[in-house]
């Protein structure tokens, strides 16, 4: 790496490249929210970024972070674990700017790349212990996407929790394969419904659709990611919301400190990464509330151990 | 001039037709040029000319479906400009095409009403339609099942649909092209009723034939076209054949040679008791036994529809046999793919030869090998000897001078004609021990008709075992050494050549059995 | 386990989230079935859906009235039916790649538009389901055939309607001819033309409404390519109802019904990998059709631009 | 004469340019869209030039992205000659990715050398598997293959995602909580070689090889002209002896096969291992759709295929350039790209109009007195109906 002063612009200018759309009340927008809080925060003078959505083709995606990487971007964000093998690829010939891969644990080893993680499961886990107080028929209903990823880690997180508050209750997960079929996951929540759920939770860009299904039927919802509470405050109980600015600031300040990268982050309920966001609308019982922040302490001071 | 009077079918008379200087270009070809052309009502004016003289062409302009690059239409010496087959409908202008312009999925009714108004409004009113179909079919005697499929219909009966189409639309003046092309004696005869009747009643009739007969027979004037151009309009009265035949193809014609006693030897073709089914399911060929000798001709008589393309088709391994045996060169080939009876090289000129015969979008040298594609040598090891395959097809249209333009010309810019020389050219020039040739001069004019003639008897000179199917009485009269009468699907005589007469052919053909035949 | 998808519950849930499912392809599918009975063959499907998805969603959005954001979906539908036939009747554009890229343009547009115009995912208070008195308080078929929205009623009456048109009135006729031998009807004055713009703006219409019926009966948001595939779907069950109304009929409702029931498959943890689970509407579709073999053909003149004398 | 040769040779080569200027009409329209959306569509343009051409790497990226396109397209060539529509290239370059990343992955010490060709076969293979189940079921069961192909495409998703998350899983993730749908990378002397120090690899050189073969398939060979003669006229053709059924798979099958091919050569040149967000385009990035249009604007002829493959590549990643450029949001580029096909679509009829105004002013400059002999009618111009 170069002498501090060349890696010190006045200027700190950030790129992103992103699977989806930034308005998805989901994964992407979770960035995207986040890049705005720092920007408000630093002040347009002192902090840029640019973003690429819907990269879902990972070689454009490759071609946008290479081109990023030439244009002298102080840190490039690939915002999705399919971009890994393209960072891989990439990083070495631009040693001057650093990256940052999410969400993965994974570093490649190299020097000028940051890894960055949510521990979903965590606030998988709070809400699950929720979801199980909460429902009476003690059937409760998932809809995911593909079970990988993120998603994988929320939903055995939220299962897990289900299962430590109330092992009557029963899980019932839907994978409807597709990240964007909203009509599938509308009908996923029906089914879930017409099985006797009376609590849903789900996670990735398509749930919208079983939201509006839930609020129809006056199902409870939890959600993740992003707050899905302005798509239905009747019945939306609470959100776990991703504040990456907790990881992003370590990571701009480490990279005007003149490290490029080789370290790991993750974002959890400890550092604040992770958030239960409650709808205030929504007026919960207080020993459920009370069992939320008990698993939540739980989880910080590590009595609780979420390993899905 | 007289006042028009209405007619049976409501539209009035149109008293003159005139075409001014009529020129119609098509790419790569002057379909006519400076054409001049009328006709009056109560006349019957035939149109005569070589395959692609621009018949259809300058009919169509008339009917609306061309425009005219130049030249003018004028209606009892009013001019007028029709734009589409709306207009001309519009102005009593009807017309029967070469090419049937039917909707096979459709019944007859729905064929009739489609594009017409109906009595009940936005809804169908087939009820009605099919009344007045019986209506006209009365006055002009045209049987035909209103609620029958046209895919169902042989095509002498698809023909009257077209008649009665245009008579459902009042068409006072009446284009037809080439309608008896595809009819039998019989069926002529009963069609020339009908025009006679429509004559008579004051429509004004263009009929085009290739058959010069019919032309003198039916018409009061002729007009003759050749490359496009207009050689002359003379009146019926007092012309001869030979006059027309050289107005149309610019020389003289020779006459078929006579023909020396056939030197029969081994049979090469024989049916036993063939049975089989038409698309339908219906019986087509019932116990169909006879046999076919080298250097013979078997003529095929029957009216159209009697079960000709179905025995065509078993033959050639295109259709199943439910019972029977076919057997070629001692050999039992029964149930046998095409491309095993080719090998035993048996040939075929297809009754539908654009459908069945060519490839249109494929150029004359591709289609000259479609056969003999993937054999030496044409094609070695999987791939194709264009060397092999232009010189012998430059060989074969020399051979069969047939007019086109290159090799590289795909077939369906030739004309009618020109493709069947191809199919000639393609199929004998295998020099088959078995022929089969359906209609093989359907739609030719004569000196196409001429041309087949004489590559079919040239065969049998070879000593190929030939099958002429055909439905020209005349066709098979001049060819067949014996003739078979089929009618529906039955094989009702074979009589040698020197002792059958056209009356008794016509009899049998009507399905009136005559033992002495069996 | 198995036995568990016959109870009542699941049955009843099955064939009621088919019939609801099966609303938006009945709209594409006819739409369809009219403009390929007529020669036309409409790949646009989806993105026309799409579009009128937004529309409908925006205009309910900001008016709150439903009635005029069906009508602004049907509305745009019908432009991009235009569009579609001005391509490919007047200039004679190839129909197969003219639809892709229709289909790509529905599929930006609606997305752009949705992000400048809305910004974010939201919701609205669609069609509600009506209970037809007393027929919806029968045991069963209740649930099942008289407690949907409207909009689920009208595909299955527009199935009926599309029926008798083709078969029962001129205009039929018409579009059935010109679908078959458009030559034979121009020869008769029946303007091929005419027809097949009517029935691709119609074909349009009809896709508009069945994004409508997505985004503000069904579904009741609106988001970035929400149909995801469904509108080729939809053009795939024409082929499988052999261009009759009832028959496509039959291929939307057996493909919805399979498809909820694969998720009723996952959520009685009926132990197979749920990829598989999602793969067995195409799979059966596939084998309905193998097992029934096809005897129609596609009307003749299918994908093959007319002008005259050729 | 010689003037009139001139004109002509003049007037084909404006033919050749149209769909240019189609591209340009439609682009006009897209400045439009872009000053509503308040960028300057100067810059976006240069944008797209310069990530299209702008330098080696842009032009290398361009012919990567084209790569598949092409290849692809010469399947369609052979298929839709055949008169087969296959929409499912998606499905068939899945799975030829899939079985040729297969194999790779279980010998992983296997020289480059040997591994490279067999996977490349591999992936012809698989291709050929998903397009010959279509080709089957439409010849022996009349399964319409639009259909039938659409599907395919849905359960190829679904295998790979059951495959990526399970058999084929990277170990590295299997061991993790969050299981990514992905597979270990391929080894690293399996990596296409780059033909120049970009990421242009061997693939694309392959695919202009294969362009000419199948231009000799299809011209020069029986198998091709058996397939075309089923695509112009069963029935003459099964008069002919030729076994239509077998054609159809036939054609099916090698369509499938380059789809296939296509995909072998998507990882082993470019991602060097799969990866699924849960959908097709994830991975093939709609070449399946896109390679199509690539071929029907090259007016189904191989080699016209390849510069259109290369046009149609190189608007899709100047796009993307022009999205980063001037921050629009991406659906407006998809909405482009949508225009511009409609638009070169188009422009096909005024190419067709203006060969047969050739033909007929050829005939009239030369018949000043009667009609001409006929002179060659356009032999073979395609895309006439
Ligand atoms: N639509 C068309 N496009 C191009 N050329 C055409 C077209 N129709 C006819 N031709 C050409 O115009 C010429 C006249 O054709 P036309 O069909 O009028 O001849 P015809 O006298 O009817 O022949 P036939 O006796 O075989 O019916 C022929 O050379 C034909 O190839
Ligand atoms: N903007 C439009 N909206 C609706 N219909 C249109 C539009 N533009 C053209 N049409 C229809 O398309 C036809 C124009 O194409 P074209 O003139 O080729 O048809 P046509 O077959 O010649 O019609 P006709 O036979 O009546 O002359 C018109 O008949 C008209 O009905
Ligand atoms: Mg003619
Ligand atoms: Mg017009």
């Amino acid at each position: 790496g170069g002498t501090e002063e060349a890696a010190t612009p006045e200027v700190f200018k950030v790129a992103v490249v992103m699977p989806s759309a930034i308005n998805d009340l989901a994964f992407s927008q979770s960035m995207y929210d986040a890049l705005l809080g720092i920007q408000t925060e630093m002040g347009a003078e002192n902090f840029e970024f640019v973003y690429s959505e819907s990269m879902f083709v990972v070689d454009d995606a490759a071609a946008a972070i290479r081109d990023y990487a030439s244009q002298g971007y102080n840190l490039i964000i690939a915002h999705g674990s399919q971009y890994g093998s393209s960072l891989q690829e990439i990083a070495p010939d631009f040693p001057e700017t650093s990256f940052a891969w999410g969400t993965t644990v994974d570093t490649f080893g190299l020097p000028n790349v940051f890894a960055y993680e949510a521990r979903s499961e965590e606030g998988g886990y709070v809400m699950g212990v929720m979801a199980a107080m909460l429902s009476e028929s003690g059937i409760i209903g998932v809809v995911g996407p593909i079970e990988t990823g993120d998603a994988k880690l929320y939903v055995d997180g939220f299962a897990a929790g289900v299962a430590a508050t109330n092992d009557a209750a029963q899980v019932n997960s839907n994978w409807i394969g597709s990240f964007s079929d909203v009509a599938l996951a509308s009908e996923a929540a029906q089914t879930h419904i017409g099985a006797g759920a009376d609590v849903m939770t789900g996670t990735a860009q398509m749930v919208v659709g079983a939201v509006g299904v839930a609020e129809e039927n006056g199902v409870l919802w939890f959600g993740t990611q992003s707050s899905q509470t302005s798509l239905a405050p009747s019945i939306v109980v609470a959100n776990q919301v991703y504040r990456w600015e907790v990881v992003l600031n370590e990571m701009i300040e480490l990279i005007k400190g003149g490290t490029y990268g080789g370290q790991s982050f993750l974002i959890t309920l400890e550092n604040g990464g992770l958030v239960i966001d409650y709808n205030p609308a929504f007026t919960l019982p207080a020993e459920v509330t009370e069992a939320a922040g008990a698993a939540i302490d739980g989880i910080i001071d590590g009595s609780i151990k979420v390993t899905p | 001039m007289t006042e028009k009077k209405t007619l049976p079918s409501g539209h009035s008379q149109i008293l003159q037709m005139e075409m001014h200087g009529i020129t119609k270009r098509f790419p790569g070809v002057v379909a006519n040029f400076k054409v001049d052309f009328d006709v009056r009502a109560g006349e019957v004016h035939a149109l005569l000319g070589e395959n692609g003289a621009g018949k259809s062409t300058l009919m169509k302009v008339l009917y609306g479906m061309y425009q005219p690059d130049e030249g003018q239409i004028k209606l009892d010496g009013t001019p007028v400009t029709i734009h589409s087959p709306v207009d001309s409908i519009k102005q009593g202008i009807g017309m029967i095409h070469q090419h049937f312009m039917l909707v096979e999925s459709l019944t007859v009714a729905e064929n009739v009403a489609l594009g017409m108004p109906s009595t009940r409004g936005p809804l169908t009113d087939l009820k009605k339609v099919s009344a007045r179909i019986y209506e006209l079919a009365e006055i002009y005697g045209l049987r035909v099942d209103p609620d029958a499929y046209v895919w169902q219909l042989a095509v002498g009966q698809q023909q009257r649909v077209e008649i009665i189409k245009a008579l459902y639309r009042g068409a006072a003046l009446l284009i037809l092209d080439e309608p008896t092309a595809v009819l039998t004696p019989q069926e002529v005869d009963e069609f020339f009723v009908t025009m006679r009747q429509m004559v008579t009643d004051g429509h004004a009739l263009i009929f085009i034939s290739h058959k010069l007969h019919e032309v003198l027979d039916i018409s009061n004037r002729v007009s003759v076209l050749r490359d496009g151009e207009m050689i002359g309009t003379i009146p019926t009265q007092g012309a001869t054949k030979t006059q027309l035949a050289e107005m149309m193809v610019g020389r003289p014609l020779g006459e078929i040679k006579i023909r020396q006693q056939s030197k029969t030897s081994q049979t090469r073709l024989v049916l036993q008791d063939v049975c089989s089914q038409s698309d339908r399911g219906t019986p087509a060929l019932k116990n169909v036994s006879f046999e076919v000798c080298a250097g013979e001709i078997l003529g095929v008589a029957g009216v159209s529809g009697n079960g000709q393309k179905e025995l065509a088709e078993v033959i050639t391994g295109m259709r199943p046999v439910t019972s029977g045996k076919i057997i070629l060169d001692t050999q039992d080939v029964t149930g046998k793919s095409p491309k095993v009876l080719m090998g035993r090289s048996l040939s075929y000129i297809p009754e539908e030869r654009m459908r069945d015969g060519m490839i249109k979008e494929f150029t004359v040298a591709e289609n000259l090998i479609l056969r003999e594609h993937d054999q030496m040598p044409f094609s070695r090891r999987g791939f194709l000897d264009l060397k092999a395959i232009s010189e012998h097809s430059e060989g074969l249209i020399q051979d069969y001078n047939v007019k086109t333009p290159s090799l590289e010309t795909t077939v369906k810019s030739l004309s009618g004609g020109n493709i069947q020389k191809l199919v000639l050219a393609r199929e004998i020039s295998r020099r088959p021990h078995t022929l089969i040739a359906a209609q093989p001069t359907r739609g030719l004019d004569i000196g196409a008709t001429e041309y087949v003639h004489h590559r079919l008897l040239e065969q049998r000179e070879a000593g190929t075992a030939t099958l002429l199917i055909s439905e020209d009485l005349d066709e098979i009269m001049a060819l067949s050494d014996r003739i078979a009468v089929i009618f529906e699907g039955e094989i009702m005589g074979v009589v040698p050549r020197d002792q059958a007469t056209a009356e008794q052919i016509g009899l049998l053909m009507a399905g009136v059995a005559e033992t002495a035949a069996k | 386990m198995i036995d568990q998808l016959f109870t009542e519950a699941v049955l009843v849930g099955i064939l009621a989230s088919g019939i609801r499912l099966a609303t938006p392809y009945l709209y594409a599918s006819i739409g369809e079935t009219l403009s390929q009975r007529s020669g036309v063959l409409n790949l646009g499907v989806e993105g026309q859906m799409l579009l009128g998805a937004f529309t409908a969603f925006y205009i309910t959005f900001t008016t709150g009235n439903l009635w005029l954001g069906v009508l602004a979906a049907m509305f745009v539908g019908l432009l991009m039916g235009l569009a579609m036939a001005f391509v490919t009747i007047n200039l004679q554009a190839e129909q197969g790649i003219s639809g892709i890229g229709f289909y790509l343009f529905g599929l930006g547009m609606s997305d752009l538009l949705f992000q400048k115009m809305l910004g974010t995912v939201a919701t609205v208070s669609g069609f509600r389901p009506i209970h037809i008195p007393w027929l919806s308080d029968l045991p069963i078929i209740g649930k099942i055939l008289f407690s949907q929205n409207i909009l689920v009623y009208g595909a299955y009456l527009l199935v009926a309607v599309t029926w008798f048109v083709l078969n029962k009135t001129t205009l039929g006729l018409k579009i059935k001819a010109v679908g078959e031998s458009p030559q034979a009807a121009d020869s008769l004055g029946v303007s091929v033309s005419r027809i097949r713009y009517l029935t691709v703006s119609v074909g349009g219409m009809l896709s508009g409404l069945a994004g409508a019926s997505l985004s503000i009966a069904l579904l009741n948001v609106f988001q970035q390519n929400m149909t995801s595939g469904l509108g080729f779907i939809a053009v795939a069950l024409v082929y499988f109802g052999g261009w009759r109304p009832f028959a496509v009929m039959g291929g939307a409702l057996l493909f919805s019904m399979v498809n909820s029931l694969q998720l009723w498959v996952q959520v009685l943890n009926i132990p197979i990998p749920s990829d598989f689970a999602v793969m067995m509407p195409y799979v059966l579709t596939i084998i309905a059709l193998v097992i029934t073999v096809q005897r129609v053909r596609p009307p003749s003149a299918l994908t093959k631009p007319f002008e005259r004398g050729h | 004469m010689e003037k009139w040769r001139q004109s002509e040779t003049v007037s084909r080569l404006l033919d050749a340019m149209l769909p240019v200027y189609a591209t340009l009409a439609a682009l006009g329209v897209g400045a439009v869209m872009l000053l509503l959306l308040g960028a300057n569509p100067l810059e976006a343009f240069g944008a797209l030039l310069e990530g299209a051409f702008g330098s080696t790497n842009a032009l290398a990226d361009t012919v990567v992205k084209a790569t598949p396109l092409l290849l692809i397209g010469l399947g369609i060539c052979i298929s839709f000659r055949g008169n087969v529509i296959n929409i499912g290239g998606e499905g068939q370059m899945i799975v030829g990715a899939l079985t040729a990343t297969a194999l790779g992955l279980a010998f992983p010490e296997s020289p480059g050398i040997v591994m490279i060709p067999l996977a490349m076969i591999l992936g012809f293979l698989g291709g050929a598997l998903w397009g010959g189940i279509p080709g089957a079921l439409k010849a022996y069961f009349n399964v319409n293959e639009i259909l039938s192909t659409i599907m395919m495409n849905a359960i190829a998703v679904q295998l790979m995602n059951f495959l990526l998350s399970g058999p084929m899983i990277d170990p590295i993730q299997a061991a993790r909580d969050s299981q990514i749908p992905q597979t270990a990378r391929l080894a690293a002397q399996f990596d296409l070689p780059r033909l120049i120090p970009t990421r242009l690899h061997l693939g694309a050189l392959i695919a202009v090889v294969l362009a000419v073969a199948v231009y000799f398939l299809l011209w020069r060979t029986t198998l091709g002209y058996r397939i075309r003669a089923v695509g112009q006229n069963p029935h003459a053709s099964r008069y002919a002896g030729i076994d239509v059924k077998r054609q159809i798979v036939f054609a099916l099958l090698l369509s499938g096969a380059f789809a296939g091919l296509a995909g072998a050569v998507q990882v082993f040149g470019v991602n060097h291992r799969m990866i699924t967000d849960g959908s097709a385009t994830g991975f093939t990035g709609s070449a399946g759709f896109n390679g199509i249009v690539a071929a029907l604007f090259g007016q189904l002829h191989p080699l016209g295929t390849i510069p259109a493959s290369f046009l149609f590549g190189a608007l899709l990643v100047g796009a993307n350039k022009l999205q980063r450029v001037v921050q629009v949001p991406s659906a407006v580029i998809i909405a482009l790209n949508g225009l511009v096909v409609v638009f070169v679509v188009s422009s096909e009829i005024f190419r067709r109009r203006r060969e047969q105004k050739r033909l007929t002013d050829a005939m009239i400059s030369q018949s000043e007195d009667g009609p001409p002999p006929d002179i060659p009618a356009p032999a073979n111009v395609e895309g006439t109906p």
